[in-house]
């Protein structure tokens, strides 16, 4: 399988996309500049930069959404989403319902977030969570090529708002790519390691974490299960949960802030339902109430790092022995 | 007078208006005595509605706001289906989850109604779009008032359509109310159709209260959108004469300004017009007061007699 | 004590500090006209009518808060907060921060929500739970006039950007509010109800329902605990791990979507930090993943009502007896 | 030529720009040569900077954004510490928070530095209303870019501050490019400066690479807000001549333009006309190379041996 950047996966998902369905089209601040394959082969139409304006350019994605076409936006990062929230939250994810179900909003929302380039807190910040609380909205975040482009060619055909958010960390780092024309459901999480002592849920560059803590687990003696959630909205929870049975020991990571992120979700989720199996206290490692420095030691210092990661599922772990 | 278009006949518009008008009362009335809850009503602007409305085509596409009773009625919206929407039922047009603030008339071409205002200056530049990239004929009519055109998103909208050669005729109506703030406390300008001009749009104002005045030169924009497949802005000037919302006190309103817009009611500029040009005998007038109340009634029937929407439409059409 | 409803509790807050305190300013869209009582004692430089445009509104409050003002701000319905998002999350949330301390934003956000008025998922959506998540902010959501009052002195005098939410649903019942200057501090949470059985914890106008709740419970022979949390962010955690500690049962009610509410970071912060006192599942209840419709049963349907927490509560407790 | 104005000497503004060039300059071979992360340099629009900053009075505020060097140096920042702050060192003047995209320096008067495209607008109001209520002399000098000037923002803000009658000296550099779209493809108009009539807001454009034509026209400018306490915009009209941001290997840019605006470089335009003059002997232009070369070297130095933040700041300073 050749290898490719996630960012060369998100412009194959889009050829194929494009080629495939004539209403497909994709435009943002300097896509087409960055893009100009796309220009090249889909041409001026297809392919726009716009003015820089993120509420009018999702704006026109949910017009363009609600009246026959399958837009795709790049919104550059994730906290520019603050300049079209409107657009996002109360048009795309509300309009269906509040119309009684006479319009549908096939939109893809793309952003990047998370640390590694050591822009600050204006340019990394993980909001994600935002949108799997609002309403009407799907929400993406994959934690490699393969599954981005898989992920992407599904969120371009659903037929609902979908926000793929991609961790500006993994964004230049190779991986193998299949070929064929893969189409990955949306709401399916993959368990990227099988283990029965302690369950690690994550999504994003922060699995690769998960998965190295769970190296250094094994050779502690502790088999890991990773869970990489490749979908927040809609949730996998019947993977979580199957996972959670068998081990009885959960800990939740993600690079978002904690307070009511993601990983609170799903300390709730089986707080309720898989309640019965545990047999430790649910860890979440998650970013602190804090925007992220540009400084690069305080920026790395804001992700949970692996070395945590194992610390947490062991101590969990060493608590039943005890 | 003769109708401006050789199709148009004005006893019909002056009869849409009355229509509108006996819409809004029934909702004042009902909303009043505590039936369902109150409304954004039109009352004082339906020459502007009416006026533009009848300017379109079958294939145009329209996108209005909170107080839209006037555009949809205009375009042939069932007065009881909209009542219905307004009672929260099932037989309204949005199933009852709209309620009077966001109604959506797909079948009509009245598409993604947003009570958030400015919205709908957000979303008409791409259903204009899907419009050229799809090669539909029809242009996109944006109804939005002088509040919106405060927001943000007229800026950024009308630099876009302008850019991207979009086929949208934006219509403000300058009603000289944003809720409860007078325009002169909001606005650097009195007219919008200033802002307008500095995209490189065409623009102009119109007395809104003038039905024919508004119904030409809505014609002439249309056209000319049409023609070009660019954007145009026409700022129909005109008053609302009830409150924001019913029920509202008005206790903030000056009153000499609101009587001097009551003077040229455009119900009544109408009728005297056409009274004058003897084109309305008072047995047209009763008949068509006639059946406008008795639509009215048919409608609150139907409307008053239309089911609550069941439980398990709380989730649905959540998700396509 | 006299009975005032919760806006006029407002009133009175705003007016006890604005002669306290002259750099309190407040403005926004049609303020001035309902609140004229404001600007006949403090003139119109002080409470100001604005253009209808949330992002400056917000905007100016936080430049005028980096600048020595102390504005408070009402953009009315919470949806439309969607276009103030820039200027809150990423000015007024992250601008101290990222300036390495250099500026404060003293600043109070209102904005009305939730159930009550028939008017649909674009006045009516309950978006607390972002501006938890998002750092440098504090929440605020009162459920009665009084605590309204004693909560927005101290939002005003705090040093922080506040949002302070105000449910529609209570906008207009009186409750009993001291004549008195009092002050309550943000991030104290209060114990509406004392029990031994079970712990509700909730804000806003379901706090009334589980107060309802309880008294049902108590006729079951169930004595429940009702917490009133009054601030979100500061979250008083102390005082819900306490009483979670002493009642081995919690479930936590709020209107606005379950999925990253609230709720979901109570439980979750519950099952980490008083996992071993749990002697049941943690339920939540909370509106569905969709928005709200403006019919009226559909929009009542929507809010967690006292049967069924009480329910939950009663299966929790039974469950521990089974 | 003799200096615009008396106290100002233009080979003091020469020099500002040279230090500016070389802060630049150091910066793109250091981050070239992965020592720290690159920035969005202001190479090419020296003069726009520090003709307008060497306008003001010590008590008027600044807010700037990403492109913020020129601003930062002109009004008399360290570049040691704001080397500091590009390298993520505790000694920068946002303790290595803030990196190059948002560095404010309250001591000087540049306050709330966003690198949101838009927030400088949207917050630059604020801080003229707390002028005005704290009844502060100073006015309040916005720069921002064509790009933001596209925002929703930019309409809000221009709106509010005609209005509320705002002491708001709007600075937009046009330098031709939004990131990577050039303002044509993103602009209805080629002027920022013809948005601003229509809000009656007096505005100019001047040549951005002329410093004594920019100050002039700066000067005047902020005179007028001064006086009339009410806003102003003027625009000037640049080229960024490097990439939007290092490293960017400016495949898209169109060479012949770009030439075209070397060629009007503002440091050799204005050494040139010096020189010509007769006001900049040989041996002067040796000293204000080394006076620059020696700064940078000393700014370097500091930068680079201070330390990083101890782990503690990951949370100090959220709030207040
Ligand atoms: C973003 C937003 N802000 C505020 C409101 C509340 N609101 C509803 S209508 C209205 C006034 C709108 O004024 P205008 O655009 O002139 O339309 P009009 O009501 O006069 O027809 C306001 C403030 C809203 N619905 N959306
Ligand atoms: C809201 C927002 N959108 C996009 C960006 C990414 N971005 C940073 S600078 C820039 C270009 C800004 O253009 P302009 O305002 O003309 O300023 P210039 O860079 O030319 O000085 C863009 C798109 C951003 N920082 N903020
Ligand atoms: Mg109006
Ligand atoms: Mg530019």
């Amino acid at each position: 399988m050749p290898a490719m950047t996630l960012y060369d996966a998100v412009g194959a998902a889009l050829t194929e996309e494009m080629r495939r369905d004539r209403s497909v089209l994709v435009f943002g601040e300097g896509i087409a500049t960055k893009r100009h394959d796309l220009v090249d082969e889909f041409g001026a139409l297809r392919v726009r930069n716009t003015p820089l304006a993120e509420g009018i350019i999702a704006g026109t994605a949910v017009g363009a959404a609600g009246s026959g076409l399958r837009p795709v936006i790049d919104l550059l990062f994730a906290p520019f989403l603050c300049y079209a929230m409107d657009e996002l939250v109360n048009s795309a994810g509300k309009l269906r319902y509040m119309s009684g179900g006479q319009f549908s909003f096939p939109l893809v929302t793309l952003a990047m977030t998370g640390a590694g380039w050591g822009v600050g807190a204006q340019h990394n910040h993980n909001v994600e969570a935002w949108f799997v609380h609002s309403p009407g909205l799907k929400v993406v975040m994959p934690s490699n090529p393969a599954d981005a482009k898989g992920l992407l060619k599904a969120a371009i055909r659903d037929d609902n708002p979908v926000l793929f958010f991609i961790d500006i960390g993994l964004l230049h780092q190779p991986g193998e790519v299949g070929n064929d024309e893969l189409v990955l459901p949306l709401g399916k999480a993959s368990i990227v390691r099988e283990g029965r002592d302690v369950t690690l849920v994550s999504y994003g560059k922060t699995v690769h974490h998960c998965q190295q803590a769970a190296e250094m687990l094994g050779s502690r003696g502790i088999a890991a299960e990773v869970i990489d959630l490749r979908s927040l909205k809609p949730l996998d929870e019947a993977s979580i949960l199957a996972s959670v049975r068998k081990t009885g020991r959960l800990v939740v990571v993600h690079e978002a802030n904690r307070l009511c992120g993601v990983g609170a979700e799903i300390a709730a989720l089986v707080a309720e339902e898989a309640f019965a199996a545990l047999k430790a206290p649910i860890v979440r490692l998650g970013g602190p109430d804090a925007p992220v420095a540009a400084s690069y030691p305080l920026e790395q210092a804001f992700v949970p790092q692996p070395e945590a990661i194992s610390a947490a599922a062991e101590r969990l772990c060493h608590r039943q022995a005890a | 007078m003769a109708p401006i278009h050789p199709e148009i006949d004005l006893c019909h518009l002056l009869e849409q208006m009355q229509l509108i008008r006996a819409y809004e009362e029934a909702i004042v009335t009902g909303s009043a005595a505590g039936k369902f809850p109150g409304t954004c009503t039109s009352v004082g602007q339906e020459a502007a509605a009416v006026g533009v409305v009848n300017a379109l085509s079958g294939d145009d596409l329209i996108l209005t706001n909170h107080r839209s009773a006037g555009h949809l009625l205009a375009r042939g919206a069932d007065p009881g289906r909209l009542l219905a929407e307004v009672m929260g039922r099932s037989s309204g047009y949005c199933k009852g989850r709209s309620g009077s603030l966001h109604i959506s008339v797909k079948e009509l071409g009245v598409v993604l109604t947003s009570t958030i205002v400015g919205a709908e200056l957000s979303l008409a530049p791409g259903v204009a779009l899907a419009q050229n990239m799809l090669e539909r004929a029809g242009i996109v009519v944006c109804f939005f008032g002088d509040g919106a055109a405060c927001e943000g998103s007229f800026h950024e909208s009308l630099n876009l359509a302008a850019l991207w050669n979009l086929p949208i005729l934006y219509v403000c109506e300058n009603n000289q109310w944003q809720a409860f703030v007078h325009r002169r406390e909001a606005m650097s300008r009195d007219h919008v159709a200033d802002w307008a001009a500095s995209y490189g749009i065409p623009a102009r104002t119109v007395d809104g209260n003038d039905v024919t005045a508004v119904l030409a030169a809505a014609q002439a924009a249309a056209g000319k959108v049409r023609e070009s497949r660019r954007p145009y802005l026409l700022e129909t000037y005109t008053y609302r004469t009830r409150g924001h919302f019913e029920p509202d006190d008005q206790a903030y309103i000056d009153q000499a300004e609101r009587q001097s817009w009551l003077n040229r009611d455009p119900i009544a500029l109408c009728r005297d017009r056409l009274v004058a040009d003897g084109c309305l005998s008072p047995g047209k007038q009763t008949e068509i007061a006639d059946r406008v109340a008795q639509r009215i009634a048919t409608a609150m029937a139907f409307a008053e007699s239309s089911p609550f929407p069941a439980a398990d439409e709380l989730t649905r059409d959540v998700y396509a």
